[in-house]
């Protein structure tokens, strides 16, 4: 470790990767003896702050649209794109003893909620609604059930409303499913029925350099990928 | 207008004007009750009040509005008590986000209530006292009008919060169209989609003038008083 | 009948007191800082004593010993404050009427257009108190006290911020009321004439004890008890009007010597108590002759008070009534005056003055 | 020297005054809501005229043809509120201090202790005003504007809630700051016996206009005008202390003419004026004897008003000067007095109230 | 205690003290003029002042948040000046949070100070200016002494705002730890993690004793200025 070049790396990562990050940053300071700032917040706010010059020298986001965003205005580092992560999506019951769905276009959804709520995270803005939104559309399930969506600002919403009984359903990622014990996960959304779950990752532009590339070779390595594992994510290989 | 606006956002401006208007509604009573207490008596437990009512102001709204969710959700003991007994329910409804605006405007209600209860001389109510008034007469005939410069504070502060609750709102009752989504809860969806800005602008511009108008009008009113009280 | 009795302290005072107000006025004064308005809380129930018991009649106000403690709206006292304290939300006529709403049902109130025109304040009604200016706001708390129906009134110095020609307005109403609704009036006062003029009972007070108490007659015309001060020591007399003649004088009896006032506003057959003051009398040794002065009473010196200066103080008794004077030592030394001494009191009609002619109870 | 000339409307009062309030101290009165106070707060600064000019000396306070109006600050006037105006948050003797902090460096003001001393108010030093008595309020708040090194004083009222006590310890204060200190003083009162000790200048008003004005021996004196009620006509003489006796007299030279006093407390050869009220004096044709009364002037009748009511009001020139006296009609028709009818005017001494002697300027 | 937070926890706690005291110190002296100026004078533009006020708490705190980042953020017309002449920036730094803290409870502050002075009686003002005060000498010995009241209650939401500003500030300044990371946001994220609910209960325990103890000073104090205009 060339501890003499030392500096801060500062790391814009989406809030739903909390724990792997915390992971990540003991294992690359150690390696690299530079010193990782990690902020984690909603992609959204997060992109927003980098326009607005917020000196992060990578981003990761749980949505390739905003990435989209900064690649337009330029704002991310040439050839330092990658698609990261992949999720699942699942359905899930606050009743544990609830028998497995099969997720399939003859379902009836709308017809287990009954008068009650099915909790997603916001269907137009964040990832995880936008995902749930697109794989009940291909469904034919959407139209039927969107009047009794209960829409969250993140997924973590949406998981404590199914978690505390207020919704008896929910579609969260399976991340999110997997580390909370009042629900359980009674189906998982086919990938076919929804566009992909990737998290990309990118460099800023104008924070090239050593410490940049290194972050973005560490967060692609091995340790990495096992942090991201153990909070089921999908690592895609390159 | 109506291609200024979606039908949604219209909803949301409907909605958002039912729930600022009920929250403040709701806490005045409430509020004044408390302010009153607080300044006027000493009980036990007034310190653990004053904390309660302060608490929305210190923590983080997520955690106002999911504390709000386990009392008052459908499982929660008073939410769920609410249902079982009257039917009415604050989960997924306005009148949570009622509810939530409400909470979260409290602290400055019972603040600026406070505060005019205690500039009240106490020798005014003594004479009303003398004068045969018992203690809700004085305070009806005595306090409360000497204290409406306060009251028109807590509620436009009130109001205002109504127009502008988000955290603990969209955690508590989430998003749902014509249900609980509010101008706040709009906007940020908007801020939330890439391209969004233009309409969040427009939606914002819109509250901020109907909160001016809200303040025209408490200003206007809290002119009146002070014309009535100054004698001229 | 109003019973008193205190004691509590409150800073650097401490207040012990008893006294009894019985029906008509209890002036009660002291100096500045004696407890007067102190007094007057506790009866109103704005204060509660550390010990001590209040009674209107057979009610009973305040009983430290029985932890009986009436709050102020339950007393229906009217209670005229030292600073007005009218409510500046209210306009004059609602401040007026405010008593009234809490009036039983039964309480016949005085008359408002009455108390109106007797404080003058009829174009004030529609006003805010906050632009009355001083004595308008003074006349305003006098007229909501008595408006509001009260078992008894309070009265702390409610006239001392007004010009004599309203007081001498004021006054002859408050008379009407101690004479005619049978209720005990507290008034604290600091001015001679108000207490002579109304005062049935007086109490005076000196750092919060009582030091001289008893009917105003007494009291007043002990020379012993100078309690306004030697300048203001003066007897009050019982009078009977006998007729009122053409030239404008009014001719009392007064224990069978005849009395020429002024004309009094008071019907033939009336009773009157007259206040002489002490330094309006001239003493002579014969009876003097071509004098302006119409009212010459013999009389036997009774005692003789040499004070510490000038002056001296008689008390002679004559027909009338006991009578002081006022005179100098060199006056009582020339005149050779001392108990026994035959002497004729010399009174100008004038100096009873209008405002020391009350109506006797 | 104080002139003033304003007009201004206020609700349903117009006021409409010009008047100079010379050296010394100027009175004020009038009825409950004729504009006192008004007038005083316009020469403060809190009230700015619709028209007029005021002017301290040489130095112009407001002058609305200039478009000049100075601010309350910059007048250095020590006003005495009709309702005290304490500051709350402050100790008394923070009050009391309170002007001095503003004083400009070459301001010799009063000395605190002694105006403390004066007032009754040293234990009351560390108290806040909430919890003083009415009196010990205004007590205080002359005291803090007399120490505030003032131009002028402004007094509204400032004495109307104290006992006689108090204001007997606090009218010789008044009477020295308006001969030894060259500031002119504007004093509003009800008080007759205030107005004829205090004032140097009279100014009478009714419902927002000045109805009479002029020097107080001028407009006290002439029967023709009784500002303060028929009551309290009185006649000023000017008289020089000869000589303190051993008996607790003090014998005067009135022009030539004993008078005989109780015990003032001036220097020999000093200069007074005597109040004497005209209802004090008894007539009498030839000269009376074996009187307790010890001043009888010999003079001759100038004029006789007869008034509505019994009384009648007779100016006679003595060697002393111009004495008024109120007696009855019957009286003067029995003793046959008209102008140029010889007669004696028969004083007690006791009858010149000590409240009725000033210094002269 | 060492282990009862982590470090990083401790952190946010510090920082959120710095961030709740700077934010009051500096909207203190800001508040008071603008609500001196509201109370008291009449001016063009006052109504726009009133609104400009009220802003925070009728928009989305993202949007006051969003709207800070475009004027403070280093792009931005202020933040970037400010930048380059003093080399100060809000941008993405305690003083940012700080600064979101302030103008989030700024409506509070302005309402508490001037239901204070206009409970002020001007005749006092204008017994001191009799005496010789200026208009300065007066607001510092008369008004100012007589508003502490308001003073304090602006203080306490301020200072409670402070600790507990969520929205506009992870908007502004971001989430990093050690410079913007506050309580609220470090609880945002441990309720954002699987399993932190029991570390967010301890830090928002943490911050509510921080607040009450607050609250309590507040009460004393105001009980202190009461006693001591009541004259007891
Ligand atoms: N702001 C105002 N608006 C209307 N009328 C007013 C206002 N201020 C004073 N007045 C009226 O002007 C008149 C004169 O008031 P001012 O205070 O000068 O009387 P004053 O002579 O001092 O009487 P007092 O002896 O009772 O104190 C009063 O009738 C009062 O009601
Ligand atoms: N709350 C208090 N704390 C301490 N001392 C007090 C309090 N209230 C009154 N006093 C004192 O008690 C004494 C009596 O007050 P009180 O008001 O009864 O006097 P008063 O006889 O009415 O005088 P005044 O004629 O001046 O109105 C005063 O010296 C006053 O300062
Ligand atoms: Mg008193
Ligand atoms: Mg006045």
């Amino acid at each position: 470790p060339s501890v003499a070049r030392a500096e801060v790396v500062t790391v814009f990562a989406a809030a739903s990767l909390t724990t792997a990050m915390a992971e990540i940053e003991t294992g690359f300071e150690a390696l690299t003896g530079h010193d990782l700032a990690v902020s984690l917040a909603g992609s959204s706010a997060l992109a927003r702050q980098i326009q607005q010059g917020a000196p992060a020298d990578v981003f990761l986001s749980a949505n390739p649209g905003w990435m989209d965003t900064l690649e337009i205005d330029g704002l991310i580092a040439q050839g330092t794109r990658r698609d990261l992560l992949r999720n699942t999506l699942v359905l899930i019951a606050h009743d544990a003893q609830h028998p497995p769905v099969e997720i399939v276009p003859d379902m009836d959804l709308a017809a287990m909620l009954g008068d009650d709520r099915l909790a997603m995270a916001l269907v137009e803005a964040v990832p995880a609604g936008i995902y749930g939104k697109a794989a009940l559309e291909s469904l034919g399930q959407w139209e039927a059930t969107a009047p009794r969506v209960a829409q969250s600002n993140n997924v973590r919403g949406a998981l404590a409303l199914v978690a505390l009984g207020e919704a008896p359903y929910g579609i969260v990622y399976a991340t999110d499913a997997a580390v909370e014990d009042a629900v359980s996960v009674i189906g998982t959304f086919p990938a076919e029925t929804h566009p992909p779950i990737v998290y990309p990752m990118a460099g800023i532009a104008g924070h090239e350099g050593a410490a940049q590339s290194a972050l973005l070779d560490y967060l692609q390595g091995a340790e990495a990928r096992a942090a991201f594992a153990r909070q089921g994510f999908a690592v895609i290989a390159d | 207008m109506q291609d200024w606006l979606s039908p949604a956002e219209w909803e949301a401006v409907r909605l958002s004007l039912r729930v600022a208007l009920w929250a403040t509604l709701f806490s005045l009573p409430l509020g004044l009750a408390v302010a009153y207490a607080l300044a006027r008596w000493r009980f036990p437990g007034r310190e653990v009040l004053n904390v309660v009512v302060h608490l929305p102001l210190i923590m983080p709204p997520v955690v106002t509005g999911y504390l709000l969710l386990l009392a008052f959700g459908i499982k929660g003991p008073i939410g769920g008590f609410l249902d079982s007994t009257l039917g009415f329910a604050f989960a997924f409804r306005w009148t949570g986000a009622a509810l939530a605006a409400g909470v979260m405007a409290f602290p400055f209600m019972v603040r600026a209530v406070r505060l005019s209860i205690e500039a009240v001389d106490p020798k005014l109510e003594q004479a009303a006292a003398t004068l045969g008034a018992s203690g809700a007469w004085v305070f009806l005939t005595v306090t409360l009008p000497l204290i409406l410069p306060g009251i028109i504070a807590g509620t436009v502060l009130t109001f205002a919060k109504g127009m502008g609750e988000f955290g603990a709102t969209i955690t508590f009752v989430s998003n749902i169209p014509g249900q609980t989504q509010t101008i706040p809860l709009a906007i940020d969806l908007l801020l939330e989609t890439p391209g969004g800005e233009a309409r969040a602008a427009r939606l914002a511009g819109l509250s901020i003038l109907m909160a001016a108008a809200a303040l025209a009008f408490s200003e206007w009113m809290a002119r009146r008083v002070a014309a009535r009280v100054g004698g001229r | 009948m109003l019973e008193v009795r205190l004691s509590h302290s409150l800073g650097a005072l401490s207040l012990d007191v008893a006294f009894e107000a019985p029906r008509g006025v209890t002036v009660l004064f002291g100096r500045s800082g004696s407890g007067k308005t102190t007094i007057v809380n506790a009866v109103a129930g704005l204060l509660r004593p550390e010990s001590g018991r209040i009674a209107v009649g057979e009610r009973v106000l305040c009983d430290t010993a029985q932890r009986l403690h009436l709050p102020p709206h339950r007393r229906r006292l009217g209670y005229i404050f030292q600073e007005g304290r009218l409510f500046p939300h209210l306009s004059v006529r609602q401040n007026l009427r405010y008593g009234q709403w809490f009036a039983p049902k039964g309480a016949r109130p005085e008359d408002m257009a009455r108390v109106v025109e007797m404080l003058g304040i009829g174009d004030l009604l529609a006003r805010r108190p906050g632009a009355l200016s001083g004595g308008e706001k003074s006349r305003v708390a006098i007229g909501r006290a008595l408006l509001s129906a009260p078992r008894a009134i309070l009265a702390d110095e409610p006239l001392a911020s007004l010009d004599e020609a309203r007081k001498a307005e004021i006054l002859p109403y408050l008379e009407r009321l101690r004479d005619e609704v049978d209720i005990p009036i507290l008034y604290v006062s600091h001015s001679a004439s108000e207490v002579a003029r109304l005062a049935t009972t007086v109490v005076a007070l000196e750092a919060g004890h009582v030091v001289a108490q008893g009917r105003a007659e007494e009291v007043l015309g002990d020379p012993a008890i100078t309690p306004l001060g030697a300048r203001e020591a003066g007897a009050v007399l019982a009078a009977r009007v006998v007729r009122h003649h053409a030239d404008g004088l009014t001719e009392l009896d007064a224990g069978g010597a005849a009395l020429w006032l002024p004309r009094v506003d008071r019907p033939e057959g009336a009773d009157l108590r007259v206040r002489i003051a002490a330094h309006d009398v001239i003493v002579a040794r014969g009876r003097p002759e071509g004098l302006s002065a119409l009212n010459i009473l013999p009389g036997r010196v009774q005692t003789l008070r040499e004070g510490s200066g000038p002056g001296a103080l008689l008390a002679v008794d004559t027909q009338a009534g006991r009578v002081l004077a006022r005179i100098t030592g060199r006056a009582a030394a020339a005149l050779d005056l001392g108990p026994g001494a035959e002497v004729h009191m010399v009174i100008k009609a004038v100096a009873v003055a209008q405002a020391d002619i009350g109506t006797a109870r």
